[in-house]
């Protein structure tokens, strides 16, 4: 297939909007969506997270994903492909990222969205720092 | 020669800035920039980070040009 | 884990609801949240859809959900599984189903509901026939 | 004895009726009920089609018991 998938990639201040999200991957053409929404956890390792604070290297973060999209058109074929990823101050229960495929059919989807996840925790130049009560953490990554 | 610095997460909080002109010998390799880079901010010693230029991850044997975006890049964290 | 997970099963006669969904599933305890959305395609085979229309043996389904409700705990304790899926008339573009699933980790979450997804299509009793401009037929199923 | 049987997809509509109650020798079989079924309903024998027992899959050799409900379950096509 050489049709180019559709591409929505934003980093932002304020909240994720899932029905935004679905919206711009759906179409009539397309029978399957698989969407991640990944939100912060209250605790971490035990402790009570206050909030996470992400930071990006937005310019960069782009042409990852681009690098990732090609890879993903190539293997799956999907007719969009969708990152929304927050920056900033995100407190517990607030989504962090919505990562979301449509694709004809759910293998397709499933995978795509998966892998996509994987490579953004691998690849994509975004930080996020654990605010506690009393003091605060980078986050390792964990594979 | 020099190169703009943008250093990222953890890295940012050690050097205590989130951007900077660094000065490099004419055609240094990423491997001389981390040198002196460790020179400069001995704290990123034991941090392992990654290095962008103008926005890609690159190998130690890539040789900087006058003016490129470097990055210091920690191990990511994202989701 | 012995913790059971949250079940929200429905067979819904109106327009399901993303929102709604995703809300059922949500919690600060979870951090990975696997939604997948099940639209109605416009083309079938190369012909245009004038609706899909769905009946189900609710018992019955409600039966196999909890079988593989069973399943999918022992394999992946999740914190919610989640099933929406619409009956009678629904057009393209529409949502036919919505399968969810939170966790506390991503690979669980995609694993979990690409599964209750693949035991949706191979057990549970809802049967689906295209309506077509001059005709209509009973869906086989596809593997 | 009398089972009741529910009729589901493709086989109401080739059977011209979503219930009914029917007539089975007592202690049938799952496996004597389909060859029943196939005299009332000729044109079901070309479908493949599952039988669940008070909703749940049954084997062939399930034996029926008065008033169960009996349900004819072509290949599912949800999602």
């Amino acid at each position: 297939m050489s049709k180019q998938p559709s591409v929505f990639f934003a980093i932002c201040v304020v909240p994720l909007d899932i029905v935004a999200c679905e919206s711009f991957i759906r179409s009539t053409a397309t029978g399957a969506e698989v969407i991640f929404v990944g939100t912060v956890r209250e605790l971490s390792h035990g402790k009570k997270v206050v909030h996470l604070e992400f930071e990006s290297y937005e310019q960069m973060a782009q042409k990852e994903l681009q690098r990732i999209t090609a890879i993903i058109k190539d293997r799956w074929s999907p007719d969009s492909i969708l990152l929304h990823h927050r920056i900033g101050k995100v407190k517990p229960g607030e989504i962090a990222v919505i990562a979301a495929i449509a694709a004809h059919h759910r293998e397709q989807a499933f995978e795509a969205c998966s892998f996509l996840m994987d490579e953004l925790k691998r690849t994509i130049p975004i930080w996020k720092k654990e605010v506690f009560e009393d003091g605060e953490e980078w986050v390792t990554p964990h594979p | 020669m020099t190169v703009r610095l943008l250093i990222f997460g953890i890295a940012h909080e050690i050097a205590g800035k989130r951007s900077t002109t660094f000065e490099v010998p004419d055609n240094a390799t990423v491997s001389e920039l981390r040198s002196l880079l460790s020179l400069t901010y001995p704290q990123l010693g034991p941090l392992s980070f990654a290095i962008a230029v103008n926005q890609q991850y690159v190998e130690d044997s890539v040789i900087l040009t006058e003016n490129d975006e470097v990055a210091i890049i920690p191990p990511v964290s994202g989701g």
